[in-house]
């Protein structure tokens, strides 16, 4: 009994990698109904530039802000100069540039700062809280922080004109256009808030699977799971869908199958619940009329 | 096929034909792995150009075929020709199986369905209960074979002939489908699936054999890849295989027989390129390369050659081009 | 004045040239209807004016060169567009839909009392406000449509078919609501319909486009009158 | 007196080939030796690239000091990715048209397997591989392959041999990577143990590289009751299992393997406090390891970084590395003299006694003969006090 709770409170440690990242899909999806295959490198190249920072001598939470903003700044620069040329392209022509970027951002990352493993501070205690050794302070925090970027989000897309106006300009940019909607900074302005997002989950994630270049490239599919299960279309989904994923892994990998093919079958049930529920968990059904 | 079709086909053939005879090995060894890869883009542009079901995951199907290749020959002592068939044949079974779950799935999730099957095919590659076939983490070393009835070829040169037919066999039998009303049916598919549905078309039948269709085009590119390489193992199928094919047919061209050949060309020797470049980040340079193709050629390498001879003729013919414009 | 002045307006959809120099007014405070056959460049000449399409010629709102300007800018100066089929949200509510309308005014009390109006125009839209736009029927949609260019509290409005695909019931109804906007609030319409004996009823003036140059222009009564206008549009 | 006896004996195995005449094959001249390698440059891999970029550096300080002989080393470099289709094409390229004399510490077992035939075939060596399988010390069937460090499975061996020797009531869990790396090492552990491996291991998880944690195998395998750990994991997982171990609880005598032994990069993420008492084998210097901050190989190492690899990593061991066995091919070219063939390159690896790279820890020397194509065959057991690494006991020889 304890083996399976602590599988499962490993698992929702490990879902909260995959949430955090499923809410930036979510966001740059209800921005611009791309999902962008970069998205996982540019968290991770963010965070590098966290790193910088605090190795430069900056404090922790200031590093913090900082890099956020930073973030936004080249989400949105990313937008403006390197996606808004393909705007009129095929949409799987956009899918390569967002491959194209994911290389680069590999690729370059490694040259700058090397491919060797470097540690990232936790902003939380060390010692384990309330006696849980099976979640580290860090995991529960980051946990937390996921779930504060959730509402920040829900909030945002739900009762801000903004967030509504940046879904009008994903969903339809022509109409969108015709309400007075400049859609064009709407789609850069949800790069450069997936970006930041993104930075969070980087930061948030770093401390527990180390920097490296390659830390996200593992964690991308499932948080695209993740965030297909739950429903593209809603941040709480995708959260609790990380948190499925999470779980439903660890303890396939313990119980069930085994570990060599635990991400397999993993998968196959996530794609079986989709074939039953097209529009995820917890998704909008859409409805197309003829 | 019109005459001017027909005479620059024969004059590809004939300089396909050449090539072996004036580069060295390693650059024959190249150009077979070109015609191995053209016929895996054909195969996935089938699924995905033609018929809009996107796929993240076509590496599976190449290592399908490239490990039926491997097995049949090293345990069960097929000759290596006889494979090439054989892993068609099982590729075009496995893609319409899995075709058939997909029909429910579109867009995005049907790129995470294939997305995750490209990602699990080598743990599947590696798992325990397969090892006794697939040799496991080690992979299966092959011999390679000598040109046959004593002909004055050595095995590059002679993989490269082998090869080249089995392309051209394939080409045309992609060229003959997709002109024809199946092609016309994937594209009707592709573009309005309900419209296609009232037209009398089988959307279902049609998708999931243009999945097996698909498949078995991989299949027979891994087949024959694994020919050339004379080695398989799960870390030769990566994720980034799948990724790469998908790059190749948008760069060539989505929906386009040629472009299959372009985005070849392009997943040979551009990553060789960007590696001549750059040591330091070559990654950098390769996805630099993609950006510059799809800015300057967002239709494909296909497309823009479409372009091209299209503005050519209406240069030539600038009076008749207005008469037809008009609706 | 004219609140809308059209002169030589050209436009073309990649090599296929649709408008081919056309001149029109709208009166303020007037209901205007451009009529024509199918493929004549009615729809066109609406995305023209609120900048969808690239133009030539030069096209003056409430005084201003209003050609060239980016859309969002369009919209901006109280020109709303009720775009052909109906450019719905559908993954959104209809009460979103109708706060979209309002996006660029700022005057949020005025914003707030002009979805309660409305809302009374159309109760129907207030019965599902919480509603997926895209599950209602295609006479609310349209009815969504005109509702979410009134929150813009436009000058003018650009209706492109109102009328098409509804039942004539719906059409009447819907009709009878434009011409009491136009006469409440002093909203110019400028009316894209195919349906030509509809739109005369409606309209205070019109012109008859054919490929793209106008060839015919007048009051609704006028037009109505109008020998070639019978034969080929009205039907009798 | 021992280093001089060797300087003597390397002198007069060189002295004939120096008074006869030269002889090239392709790759060769007067002027230059040409040199071929494939590493992952791009892609998941690309970690190891530093091993590639590390030899690059070394030849440029060789070359800059004079060469070999008066001969350039001229280091032909080629990515492949981490695929093995890829360095099949990369090594053809390097043998048939950059006309390569060999290929030096190409990179992977997979890899390697791929060029295995090919290069036994051409007749041109495939030497030092980048890899700890056992295959590569097969001279009797492929006489022109060779390893360089030690292997994976003897490495296993010698945990086994201490863990029977210090804990006879052990219950074994063990954590490896699946792929060849990771399984070679259980392999090694499981013969060690011999008929024991049974009732002695009682638990067994692996990891693909491309999980973000490992930590759900850990819990798995805590649950088990194990008393030791065999930890098989590159260093990114090695950190996270020391560390998730240590905050679950769990105590195991740990068993690390040599892959992640980096104070700087594995037990530094990984907590210093978190990693006492961790038993692994070594046999090269750790060059974040405090014990070896005033050794004179290590510092002398540290200014070839500063001076010839100034964007490489001090605190990547893969440096230390490249330096190591790139040192062992120079031993291996100045003995080859001017007789600048195939077969003598083979030859000449094939006959290195008692060489020492001062990089290697001590009393480690390299020793290999036509029927003994493992350079490293010596490991010493150390264990990590909270600061540094403490060598103990001998240097186990790892000779069959």
């Amino acid at each position: 009994m304890d083996a399976f709770l602590f599988q499962v409170l490993a698992g929702l440690a490990t879902g909260g990698i995959y949430a955090s990242l499923a809410l930036a899909l979510v966001m740059i999806y209800q921005a611009t109904h791309h999902v962008n295959f970069a998205q996982g490198e540019m968290a991770m190249f963010t965070t590098y530039i966290a790193w910088s920072l605090m190795d430069a001598g900056l404090p922790y939470w200031p590093t913090f802000l900082l890099t956020l903003m930073v973030a936004f700044l080249l989400g949105v620069a990313i937008e403006r100069l390197v996606i808004r040329p393909v705007e009129h392209a095929p949409v799987l022509a956009v899918v390569v540039v967002f491959i194209a970027l994911l290389v680069i951002l590999n690729s370059v990352t490694g040259w700058i700062y090397t491919y060797t493993l470097k540690p990232f501070p936790s902003p939380f205690p060390e010692e384990p809280l309330w006696g849980i050794r099976y979640m580290s302070p860090h995991e529960i925090g980051a946990i937390g922080i996921t779930l504060l970027v959730l509402v920040a989000l829900y909030l945002f897309f739900r009762f801000t004109p903004l967030g509504l106006a940046m879904r009008a300009a994903a969903q339809n940019p022509q109409s969108a256009r015709l309400v007075g909607i400049r859609v064009g900074w709407m789609l850069a302005l949800g790069w450069g808030l997936a970006a930041g997002i993104g930075a969070v989950a980087g930061m948030m994630v770093a401390p527990i699977v180390y920097l490296d270049p390659n830390m996200m490239g593992g964690v991308l599919l499932y948080a695209f799971a993740a965030a297909l299960v739950g429903g593209i279309d809603n941040p709480w989904g995708a959260v609790l869908g990380g948190f499925l994923v999470g779980v439903l892994e660890n303890l396939l990998g313990a119980f069930v199958i085994g570990n060599e093919l635990k991400l397999s079958v993993a998968l196959v049930i996530i794609v079986g619940v989709l074939l039953v529920r097209p529009s995820g968990l917890f998704g909008t059904v859409h409805v197309t009329r003829v | 096929m019109t005459k001017k079709t027909l005479i620059a086909l024969l004059l590809l053939v004939a300089v396909a034909s050449i090539v072996p005879f004036v580069v060295s090995n390693y650059r024959t060894f190249q150009f077979t792995l070109v015609l191995v890869y053209a016929i895996a883009l054909l195969g996935l542009n089938i699924l995905t150009g033609y018929n809009g079901q996107v796929s993240l995951g076509h590496g599976a199907f190449y290592a399908i075929g490239a490990y039926c290749a491997a097995v049949l020959m090293d345990k069960a002592g097929v000759p290596y020709w006889a494979t090439v068939p054989a892993a068609g044949a099982v590729c075009l079974v496995v893609g319409f199986l899995f075709g058939l779950p997909a029909l429910r799935l579109e867009g995005l999730y049907l790129a995470l369905a294939t997305f995750a099957l490209g990602v699990s095919m080598p743990q599947l590659l590696k798992y325990k209960a397969l090892e006794e076939w697939t040799g496991g983490v080690q992979g299966i070393v092959i011999a390679k074979p000598d040109a046959p009835w004593g002909l004055p070829l050595n095995s590059d040169q002679w993989l490269y002939f082998f090869t080249l037919g089995v392309a051209l066999a394939m080409f045309l039998l992609g060229w003959n489908l997709l002109r024809g009303r199946v092609g016309r049916a994937l594209v009707a598919i592709r573009d309005h699936h309900i419209a296609a549905e009232a037209m009398g078309v089988h959307n279902a039948l049609y998708k999931s054999l243009a999945f097996g269709v698909s498949a078995m085009y991989t299949g027979v590119a891994g087949a024959l890849g694994a020919i050339a390489v004379q080695f398989v193992a799960p870390d030769s199928f990566s994720i980034f295989l799948s990724i790469l094919l998908l790059v190749g047919i948008v760069i060539g061209g989505l929906a386009s027989i040629s472009g299959a050949l372009y985005g070849a060309l392009f997943i040979q020797f551009v990553p060789n390129l960007a590696d001549e470049i750059s040591k330091a980040a070559p990654w950098a340079i390769f996805g630099i390369f993609m950006i510059l193709f799809v800015y300057l050629m967002p239709t494909g390498v296909a497309g823009a050659l479409r372009m091209l001879s299209e503005r050519q003729k209406r240069h030539n013919f600038p009076a008749a081009k207005n008469e037809e414009e008009v609706p | 004045m004219a609140l809308l002045e059209v002169n030589g307006l050209r436009a073309a959809y990649g090599q296929t040239r649709v408008l081919h120099g056309l001149d029109f007014a709208l009166e303020k405070g007037s209901i205007t209807a451009l009529l024509g056959a199918n493929g004549a460049g009615k729809t066109t000449t609406l995305r023209a004016l609120c900048g969808v399409v690239k133009t030539q010629g030069e096209v003056r709102f409430a005084g201003a060169r209003i050609d060239g300007r980016a859309t969002e800018d369009i919209v901006r100066l109280g020109v709303a567009h009720v775009p052909d089929g109906r450019g719905t949200f559908l993954d959104l509510t209809t009460e979103e839909n109708l706060r979209l309308g309002a996006y660029t005014r700022k005057d949020r009390a005025a914003v707030a009392a002009d979805l309660e109006r409305v809302y009374g125009y159309f109760p129907r839209l207030r019965e599902r406000r919480e509603q997926q736009a895209g599950t209602l029927s295609g006479g609310e949609q349209q009815m969504l449509a005109v509702s979410r260019a009134l929150m813009l509290s436009p000058r003018l409005m650009l209706l492109d078919e109102p009328s098409f695909g509804l039942a004539p019931l719906v059409v009447r109804e819907l009709f009878q609501i434009l011409r009491r906007i136009n006469e409440r609030e002093r909203v110019s319409m400028l009316l894209v319909e195919q349906n030509a004996a509809l739109a005369l009823e409606l309209a205070d003036s019109a012109y008859l486009i054919e490929t793209g140059r106008v060839v015919l222009a007048g009051s609704a009564a006028e037009l109505k009158r109008d020998d070639a206008v019978r034969r080929a549009y009205l039907g009798y | 007196m021992k280093r001089l006896s060797v300087a003597f004996l390397s002198l007069c195995l060189a002295a004939p080939a120096v008074l006869a005449q030269k002889k090239y094959d392709a790759g060769t001249s007067d002027t230059e030796i040409r040199i071929g390698n494939t590493n992952p440059y791009s892609g998941p891999a690309s970690a190891y690239g530093a091993i590639g970029k590390s030899i690059a550096a070394y030849f440029r300080m060789v070359n800059e000091q004079g060469g070999i002989n008066g001969r350039k080393l001229n280091f032909i470099t080629y990515d492949d990715g981490y695929s093995p289709p890829r360095t099949v094409e990369m090594v053809r390229k390097l043998v048939e048209q950059d006309q390569v004399l060999f290929v030096f510490q190409t990179l992977g077992t997979p890899s390697n397997t791929a060029i295995h035939k090919y290069m036994n075939a051409k007749k041109v060596p495939q030497l030092f591989v980048a890899t700890g399988a056992t295959k590569w010390n097969d001279p009797k069937h492929f006489p022109w392959t060779m390893g360089w460090q030690p292997n994976y499975q003897t490495e296993g061996h010698v945990y086994a041999r201490h863990i029977l020797q210090t804990k006879p009531d052990a219950k074994i869990a063990i954590l490896y990577q699946n792929d060849d790396y990771g399984k070679d090492y259980v392999k090694g552990l499981k013969d060690g143990l011999g008929a024991k491996a049974k009732s002695l291991i009682v638990a067994e998880a692996s990891y693909e590289v491309s999980e973000p944690t490992v930590d759900s195998q850990i819990v798995q395998l805590q649950s088990s009751g194990a008393n030791v750990f065999f930890n098989v994991t590159t260093p990114k997982f090695a950190a996270q299992a020391i560390r998730k171990a240590y905050d679950i609880g769990w105590k195991p005598v740990q068993y690390l393997n040599n892959v992640s032994t980096s104070v700087g990069s594995v037990l530094t993420p990984a907590g210093l406090e978190k990693s006492v008492g961790l038993i692994t084998t070594a046999y090269y210097k750790d060059p974040t390891d405090k014990r070896w901050d005033n050794d004179p190989a290590v510092t002398k190492w540290r200014e070839f970084m500063k001076k010839y690899h100034p964007d490489g990593n001090v605190n990547d061991g893969f440096n230390m590395y490249g330096y190591s066995v790139a040192a062992t091919l120079v031993q291996v070219l100045k003995q080859c003299g001017n007789n600048l063939t195939h077969e003598n390159v083979m030859r000449q690896a094939a006959s290195l006694k008692d060489f020492r790279v001062d990089t290697l820890l001590p009393g480690i020397v390299i020793n290999t003969s036509k029927d003994d194509y493992a350079p490293i065959e010596a490991v010493q057991l150390q264990r990590f006090n909270g600061k540094q690494w403490e060598l103990f006991g001998d240097v186990i020889s790892t000779e069959k």
